[in-house]
């Protein structure tokens, strides 16, 4: 019943899943994006968490580090909601509920790695989350700016040529995605890497990751 | 022992999927896109079962030697 | 299909070996034969393996499928004309595989490698800015698409010349001994691979290989176009020949260095795309 | 209309400005969150400037997700600074509350019955809060916690009987009313006991 009007960015629409008046769509494109996701999310499920080996330095002694059960599962009930947001970011077919799951995706990424009680992670941890709330701002801002020239959010619109999306509102998206999930800057998220739980971990780059491909991808669509 | 024939099951059944996938889809059975995803997904399953299978020890193992 | 991804497999470990040779050359040793990691693949796939007590299991086995599955996807994208964007995508979920062999297995080797790898994230950004530009040029990301506008227009070499440089050197951070490899430095024993050891390392190793294939063979396809399989193949060889100089007589960047240069590049296109959409509008 | 929302962007932006710039001049990391919220509020007003009722709708998911992503943040730095301490024993002793609880509670909660709805559960809600507040609610979460649950089945039950028996609507509506009366009523009269208490 939907045609996607632009093909040759992401590939031909494969079929929409309908909730109501909300629409999610399967290209090529967010097809593989989803399926990357689901990937990530069931080994987060389904693997447990290794056991971090720390080296003394200076010598040959060796330790495993002692973590509480409780922060682990904590961290794996985060890191499965961040799969679930990613899931509904990468195919949503309306520019708001993207920019929510995407928000969604920072609160759930500050949670997987706040559940580690080191200092430096913890600081780490916080000023993502400062980050992460100031790039609210542009995301829903570069949606409003989006609904409030054109007069819809459904991408199918969007991607027409007819509707013309004003550049700020692409580039208020992308630096708020880029805010959300710090994709491609990781650089800011190295100290979060020292936090245990690899499986979990991962899912804070996978989702940033993903939520990035996308928009690139509705950027250069509308 | 055992581990070894489950691991030759895999690699067999993967390698037969690839295989397949990659026939069906040259003769025009199986859509293109269809057969790609079961070699992707197949085939990294073959390369490992396939490691596994001749890395397995043959039952026994042989005692080192460790000196007198 | 799977006979075109074991070629692919194949060729891509004889372009490691060559590689090798090649860097041996440059710095005055004899060198490995080329075949030597076709040898080293099935080496470590005969050794006896098994997962470190402390990783995490499941994640670790997974990884490796991964890091094969995805380049196999990716090779298929290629061959049948899909989007560079989807390329994009799988070169950045590589990026999720480095840590994920680094982080999986707990050893803080592996970890230094996976931190690393984060920083070194700015490998991406010059990806980017080719898929950018290319955009610009042909309006489309199809790569049937590119390679039909570069049948009309000639190869976008000469027309997205620093698009083309961007991804040059996305393909050098990628290879073994590059300048940019902090990911593996011997400082840090291997790197993320560390623990990864027999089967496991010889399934990174078949992943890495397509890898490179894929790589070298996406430059030709974007920035040249469409040509007989032999054609394309000594064109890779070239360009491979040419990374291997490179890697041969630079020595391995500091972390930090790694960044600033990628970042550069980048920042280098981004004028360049501001530019002509400026002369253009 | 057009002039307006460019004047109001305009105000918007100038305010993002000023927020953004205290942020990078702001030191204390506390006083960071609450900036942070504030230029939160900006991403708001920018959705309200829309003016529709769209935009009057998708104000509340954008307000929903500030205050979650403030909730985690301020969690985060309640544990980096190790800000966590024990609840201390209740501030005040009014003889008053001893007595009145019992016949106050029933005749606000009565009321509430009698409006039904949103409005009546927090009508009822505040009779129970007033209750549990001068009589202490050590035993009361896990009942409390367990109607309102049932309450959320009968509501969701109630949607269903909408969606597959129309022609039921009446009935439906009252088992959502009734249904929505004792949830409200529930979570409302939890408000202030979440960090209390040794059963939390």
């Amino acid at each position: 019943m939907f045609n996607l009007p632009v093909t040759n960015i992401g590939g031909s629409e494969l079929f929409v899943l309908e909730f109501g008046d909300i629409v999610n769509y399967f290209s090529v494109y967010t097809a593989a994006l989803f399926a990357f996701a689901l990937i990530f999310t069931a080994l987060a499920i389904v693997s447990r968490p290794e056991k971090m080996v720390d080296i003394a330095f200076g010598g040959d002694a060796y330790y495993t580090k002692e973590i509480d059960p409780g922060l682990l599962r904590f961290q794996r009930f985060m890191a499965i909601a961040c799969g679930l947001a990613t899931l509904g970011a990468v195919v949503s077919g309306d520019v708001f509920n993207f920019t929510l799951f995407v928000s969604m995706v920072g609160i759930t990424n500050i949670g997987i790695v706040a559940a580690y009680k080191n200092k430096h992670v913890l600081n780490a941890a916080f000023q993502y989350g400062i980050v992460a709330m100031l790039a609210t701002v542009p995301l829903f801002g570069g949606a409003a700016i989006v609904l409030a020239t054109t007069g819809t959010l459904s991408l199918w619109e969007l991607y027409t040529a007819a509707v013309a999306v004003p550049l700020i509102a692409k580039i208020f998206l992308v630096l708020g995605v880029m805010g959300e999930g710090m994709a491609p800057f990781y650089i800011a998220k190295a100290e979060i890497t020292r936090a245990q739980g690899a499986p979990f971990i991962l899912m804070v780059h996978v989702s940033s990751l993903l939520v990035f491909l996308r928009v690139v991808e509705i950027v250069i669509s509308m | 022992m055992k581990r070894k024939q489950s691991a030759l099951t895999i690699a067999t059944v993967s390698g037969i999927v690839c295989v397949a996938a990659a026939i069906f889809a040259a003769i025009g059975y199986l859509a293109v896109w269809l057969a790609e995803i079961l070699i992707v997904l197949a085939f990294p399953v073959f390369v490992i079962a396939l490691a596994l299978w001749w890395s397995a020890s043959e039952g026994v193992a042989d005692i080192p030697f460790i000196g007198y | 299909m799977i006979e075109y991804l074991i070629f692919a497999l194949f060729i891509g470990l004889l372009f490691h070996g060559i590689h090798r040779k090649v860097i041996a050359r440059v710095q005055g040793r004899p060198g490995p034969p080329i075949w030597q990691e076709i040898l080293h693949t099935l080496k470590f796939s005969f050794k006896e393996t098994w997962i470190p007590k402390t990783a995490s299991q499941t994640l670790f086995v997974a990884v490796v499928l991964v890091a094969i599955g995805i380049w196999s996807a990716a090779l298929f994208i290629l061959l049948s004309g899909g989007s560079i964007l989807l390329l994009f995508g799988i070169y950045l979920l590589h990026k999720i595989v480095e840590h994920g062999l680094g982080l999986s297995s707990g050893s803080p080797y592996g970890k230094f490698g996976a931190i690393r790898s984060v920083i070194s994230a700015a490998s991406e950004l010059p990806l980017f800015a080719t898929v950018g530009l290319i955009y610009f040029f042909t309006h489309s990301l199809m790569l049937s698409d590119i390679i039909a506008y570069q049948q009309v227009h000639g190869p976008l070499l000469i027309a997205a010349f620093p698009a083309a440089i961007a991804m040059y050197l996305v393909i050098l951070s990628k290879l073994h001994y590059s300048p940019f490899a902090i990911i593996e430095a011997k400082e840090i024993v291997s790197g993320n691979m560390t623990e990864h050891f027999g089967i496991w390392r010889a399934g990174l190793e078949v992943g890495y290989a397509i890898k490179t294939y894929v790589l070298l063979y996406a430059f030709v396809l974007i920035f040249i176009g469409q040509l007989p399989l032999l054609a394309a193949l000594l064109l890779m060889l070239l360009i491979l020949v040419s990374l291997s100089f490179i890697c041969a007589v630079s020595p391995m960047l500091s972390p930090y260095d790694t960044v600033t240069v990628q970042s550069l590049v980048t920042g280098a296109i981004a004028v360049y795309i501001i530019v002509l959409g400026v002369i253009l509008a | 209309m057009d002039q307006v929302y460019v004047l109001g962007l305009l105000v918007v932006f100038a305010g993002v400005l000023i927020g953004f710039y205290a942020l990078m001049r702001e030191r204390d990391d506390l006083h960071r969150i609450l900036l942070t919220d504030l230029a939160e509020i900006l991403a708001l007003a920018l959705i309200a400037l829309v003016a529709t009722d769209l935009a009057e709708a998708l104000i509340l998911p954008g307000l929903v997700v500030g205050i979650s992503e403030l909730l985690a943040v301020s969690e985060v730095y309640l544990a980096k600074e190790d800000l966590r301490t024990p609840p201390t024993a209740p501030p005040f002793r009014i003889e008053v509350m001893e007595s009145a609880p019992g016949i106050m509670a029933l005749i606000l909660v009565a009321y509430g019955i009698i409006l039904s709805g949103f409005t009546g559960g927090a009508v009822a809600a505040v009779g129970a809060i007033f209750y549990f507040l001068c009589r202490g609610q050590n035993e009361q979460f896990a009942i409390i916690e367990t109607v309102s649950g049932y309450a959320w089945v009968f509501w969701i039950g109630a949607f269903f009987i909408f969606m597959l028996l129309p022609a039921y609507w009446f009935f439906a509506v009252m088992i959502a009313g009734g249904a929505i009366l004792v949830k409200v009523m529930a979570k409302m009269s939890l408000i202030g006991t979440m960090r209390g208490g040794e059963h939390v």
